[in-house]
């Protein structure tokens, strides 16, 4: 769907990293944890393309001001990188960015009963948030596994904290949390019966979905790659499937076969 | 006032109003039916399609550069039969002309994909990319040698009944030559043009963008390119003309229109808004309604110099 | 840390930093005075000399496009005369290698011109400008056609002892085989890109913007062809290679310098930021400094493809 | 000069029509009326160009936050025709822009004792105003003929009049003032003694510039023209002067020899 978002709020929730609401259409409720947006920063053409984000949260809000209905919202969370990112960061309430969402495959949320394990490194924490959320008003029990460098990569934890997600952290530095990867965290609790649901940066997803398919642990990963269309057109955002070869290729587009895939689906170095 | 009469046709071709979708910018036209109205664009042109299945460039395959982009696809795509088994009959229950793109990695076998279109519902014309900058057998030499494109479009033109759309390579010292050749060869319309050959660089790795090293530039950055080269084309070849390059809007196609076009194509547009191709139908219409022109015919050429 | 070296030699042309400021973008020089320091860039090159002042075309002459602008000047300059008898005085007072760009109306004036300032003190080169795609005699046929471009050379070459860059047109099929004509013809080092042709139509006076109908275009959407282009002849020639288009950065310069430009040119930029040279220079050495490089000319065609 | 200036107000005086206030540095106090300023309206690559503004009023005023002494400020009055000016009507206070000014020639203010007479179409008066309010610090007799195609076109007038500026307007449709050009309301009024000072439309300068000379009347007009540098580099932005041919060209810069000539300096159609 295509359609104009009204920025509601956009806070800094750590240096570099922004928390922003924005109104959407009644359909965006029936999305799903893992599934993506593509934000147009202006309607100039600098910068000329989309910016995907993961949905952070969907939910429903009152305006306050009458005459107006429940409204539903999402959110995403992100990290200025370069342009569009800063220019993102500089919205403020009342602006409109277009948006197209939602897109891609969203997560498999699996069987009740098992132990959902969700490992996020840095702003790979964002589609997990709206996940948790789904996840426990299924009952779930959810333990978040999170990542970054230091400190001020580590963002929302008392957010999953309230949903009722035990929480763990490891940082490069030690400054929060564990000291070192959070792969070395989170490998004591991977045992049959448990689902990993990982998002972050291609070495730790690398390393999460061979510390899975060692446990046998089923395990998705949400991808990211370039991206032009967003709706699988373009071709420009494919990843290499397992089985890919020189001679017999096999790419699947992140937009549209992922984001999130089953990490025996991929091809990992 | 009437509504205005929006109507071009192309070689035979007859389309609702000159906007077409760009080759490799539109899928398969499936992927932007949530977006617009299939019904409501001139025509749609399908990505390149080869013999085999192609799957083309490693990635990364796309940058975004100043008021562009740069692409290495690469050309991949399914292969002419898995397009006209899986592909083709969601397009026939559309109601909007499907212009065939293809290409060969030899002259054979442009030969062969044309063949193989021939005669086939369904689809209303093909489009010969002799340009593509990516492949190094696919295009670059086709499109920028006017002996070898007049030998590809000939033998193609053996091999179809259907309107021959040739379209050309802004990468060439003189556009009107090749222009020329392809019309002499048997070409029933021109398209340009295709994408500038660029690079983008990363500083901090030391290594290109692209996986490919180069791509193809596309996107507003070109329009002036691609205006100076219908405007040249226009006026030297009397083949109808689609124009290509940098349309964003429906001010944009008519300046295309100005220049000598009778149609254009709409690309990186729809990546930015996917529903740009019927916007842009859309805005042309408004124009000329304010302005009072009864027919959009009236603006092909009509560029005073 | 010590600072980094910025120094790089052209052909000779020692320079204190590989930021140049590109010919008609720059004025003579003094228009930017009050803007930067003028010592503290690697050289300017003057707006294109001919051997008699030239009015250039009428107006308008120039328009903003989409990430980059068209120019339509017509190589408007004082004359190879007066610029040696009331610009150059100036600039010998300023501490910063001058080159002297020029082009001919005939093959014999580009020879006229280029002795006119031979042994003249003041001018550390000579830039020959073959590309200029706006004046129907001065450029165009030279830039494109390469044993054209190679009589230039040679006969420039003949009446001058002075450093000879010679500036490449970007609207040829293969910029490479320019590339080699003028390599071959005792050009001293390539300077690239000059502008691309483009076009730009005014819709409601169904006219071309420029009085000239086509204009060259510049700006960062031209970046892509340009880095494109530095990168395949620093391959093929062993020249020095002073790249130029669309640079509005120190990180594009680096750009250019990993593709195999050992200096580079400003432009347009200089109409955004007149202190753009000085600025890119300086972010060109902050990138070193925090980068711990101790020389900019460790970067020159440090790419890896 | 180039330097980052504030904006410290921007309003719509009448649809389509801005008046900015910005702050400056204090060499720009001693700019001249007819000189102008070039404006980046942001620093993307779109739009690419500076946009070129006429002075409209320089002066200076006392912020209200502590320590902080008198401050100069300068203002344009603009109309918004396409992109740049549409971005620019979108800036508030405490946004920055990147300022080039003052650029060019300004208005040769004449002996004192003559009658000046100001004649300005549309946004033409911008420069006109910092001009009278010259004029008067010098106790000079001013009068202003001020002319739109309606009453929305007609700005500013009783800012003039508080300068002490006798005001003339007229409009193509009568809305305000007198139905007509406002040539035909300024004809009557020119005698030997006047000084003209005209700023508008290419036409209405033409017939301004025609008027002038069958009165023997000093005349001088404020030019426009496309830009790129704004410093007499890039030759985009000259026009024709009187003894110009084809044969033997004469082109002026309106950046540098201009904005403002004397109207005999140019060949007029
Ligand atoms: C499916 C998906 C979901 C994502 N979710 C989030 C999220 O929730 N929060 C978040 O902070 N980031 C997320 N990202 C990454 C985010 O899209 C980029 O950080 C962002 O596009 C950078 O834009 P920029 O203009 O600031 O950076 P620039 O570097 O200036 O962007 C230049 C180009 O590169 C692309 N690009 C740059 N970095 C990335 C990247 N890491 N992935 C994909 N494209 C990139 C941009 O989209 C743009 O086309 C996601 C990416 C994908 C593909
Ligand atoms: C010396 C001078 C003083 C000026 N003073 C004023 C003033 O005080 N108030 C005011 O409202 N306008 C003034 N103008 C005109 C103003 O510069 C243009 O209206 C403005 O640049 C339009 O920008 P845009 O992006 O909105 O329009 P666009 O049409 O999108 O601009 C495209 C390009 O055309 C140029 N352009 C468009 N119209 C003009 C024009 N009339 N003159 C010069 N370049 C133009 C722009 O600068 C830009 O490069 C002045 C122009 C000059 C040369
Ligand atoms: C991602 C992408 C893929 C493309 N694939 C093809 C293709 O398969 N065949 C072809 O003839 N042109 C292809 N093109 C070129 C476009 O059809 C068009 O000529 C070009 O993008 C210029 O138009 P634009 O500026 O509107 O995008 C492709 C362009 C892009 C951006
Ligand atoms: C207004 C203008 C005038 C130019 N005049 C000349 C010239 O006289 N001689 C020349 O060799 N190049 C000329 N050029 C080309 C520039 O030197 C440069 O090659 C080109 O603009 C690309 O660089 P850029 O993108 O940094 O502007 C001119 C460019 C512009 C914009
Ligand atoms: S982004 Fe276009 S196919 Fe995925
Ligand atoms: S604007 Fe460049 S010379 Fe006047």
């Amino acid at each position: 769907m295509q359609f104009k978002a009204m920025v509601l709020s956009n806070v800094e929730l750590s240096p570099g990293y922004f928390r922003m609401r924005m109104t959407a259409p009644q359909e965006l409720a029936s999305s799903a944890p893992g599934q993506f947006l593509m934000l147009k920063v202006n309607d100039a053409i600098d910068p000329l393309l989309r910016r995907p984000f993961g949905l952070f949260d969907v939910g429903s809000f009152l305006p306050e001001y009458a005459g107006c209905g429940a409204q539903v919202y999402c959110e995403i969370l992100y990290k200025v990188v370069g342009k569009g990112t800063k220019l993102l960061s500089a919205l403020h309430h009342g602006d409109l960015v277009d948006l197209l969402a939602p897109l891609g495959k969203g997560f498999d949320l699996g069987p009740a009963g098992e132990e959902k394990v969700l490992v996020g490194g840095g702003v790979g924490l964002a589609p997990l948030y709206y996940l948790a959320k789904e996840l426990k008003n299924r009952g779930e029990k959810v333990r978040l596994f999170a990542g970054g460098r230091n400190r001020d990569d580590i963002l929302c934890i008392t957010e999953f904290e309230r949903l009722g997600v035990e929480t763990y952290v490891a940082t490069d530095d030690g400054t929060l949390g564990e000291r070192g990867f959070v792969t070395q965290v989170l490998e004591p609790h991977l045992a049959p019966g448990t689902r990993i649901f990982a998002c972050g940066p291609t070495p730790m997803l690398n390393a999460v979905a061979k510390m899975a398919q060692k446990s046998g642990v089923p395990c998705q990963v949400s991808m990211e790659a370039y991206m032009a269309c967003g709706v699988g057109a373009c071709l420009g955002c494919v990843m290499k499937g397992a089985n890919h070869t020189e001679e017999t290729p096999d790419y699947r587009c992140v937009c549209k076969d992922g984001p999130v895939f089953d990490s025996f689906e991929l091809q990992w170095s | 006032m009437q509504r205005p009469d929006m109507s071009v046709a192309i070689a035979g071709i007859e389309m609702r109003n000159p906007v077409m979708t760009a080759s490799g910018t539109f899928g398969y036209g499936a992927e932007f039916a949530d977006y617009l109205d299939l019904e409501s664009i001139g025509a749609m042109i399908t990505k390149g399609l080869s013999l085999k299945p192609k799957a083309g460039n490693p990635t990364p395959r796309i940058v975004e550069t100043s008021g562009g982009m740069l692409n290495a696809i690469g050309l991949q795509n399914v292969g002419i039969d898995a397009f006209i088994e899986q592909k083709l009959p969601y397009l026939k229950n559309v109601n909007t002309p499907v212009i065939a793109n293809l290409y060969g990695n030899t002259l054979e076998e442009y030969g062969e994909v044309a063949s193989r279109l021939d005669g086939l519902a369904g689809v209303a014309g093909i489009e010969v990319n002799i340009s593509c900058p990516n492949v190094k057998q696919g295009g670059i030499v086709f499109g920028t040698d006017p002996s070898a494109a007049q030998e590809v479009v000939s033998l193609v033109k053996k091999n179809t009944s259907k309107p021959l759309i040739v379209k050309l390579s802004p990468n060439v010292t003189d556009v009107v030559v090749m222009a020329k050749a392809c019309a002499d060869a048997g070409a029933d319309a021109l398209s340009l043009i295709n994408t500038l050959t660029g690079m983008a660089i990363d500083l901090e790795r030391r290594r290109p963008v692209l996986a490919n090293v180069t791509g193809g530039l596309s996107g507003p950055a070109i329009k002036p390119v691609a205006l100076r080269m219908v405007w040249q084309v226009a006026k030297a070849v009397s083949l109808p003309i689609i124009g290509i390059g940098g349309i964003m809007t429906g001010r944009d196609a008519l300046e295309f229109m100005l220049a000598g076009a009778t149609a254009v194509q709409v690309g990186t547009a729809s990546f930015l808004d996917p529903s740009a191709a019927q916007r842009i139908a859309r805005e042309m219409e408004e124009y000329l309604v304010e302005h009072g022109i009864a027919s959009v015919r009236s603006l092909i050429g009509a560029l005073e110099v």
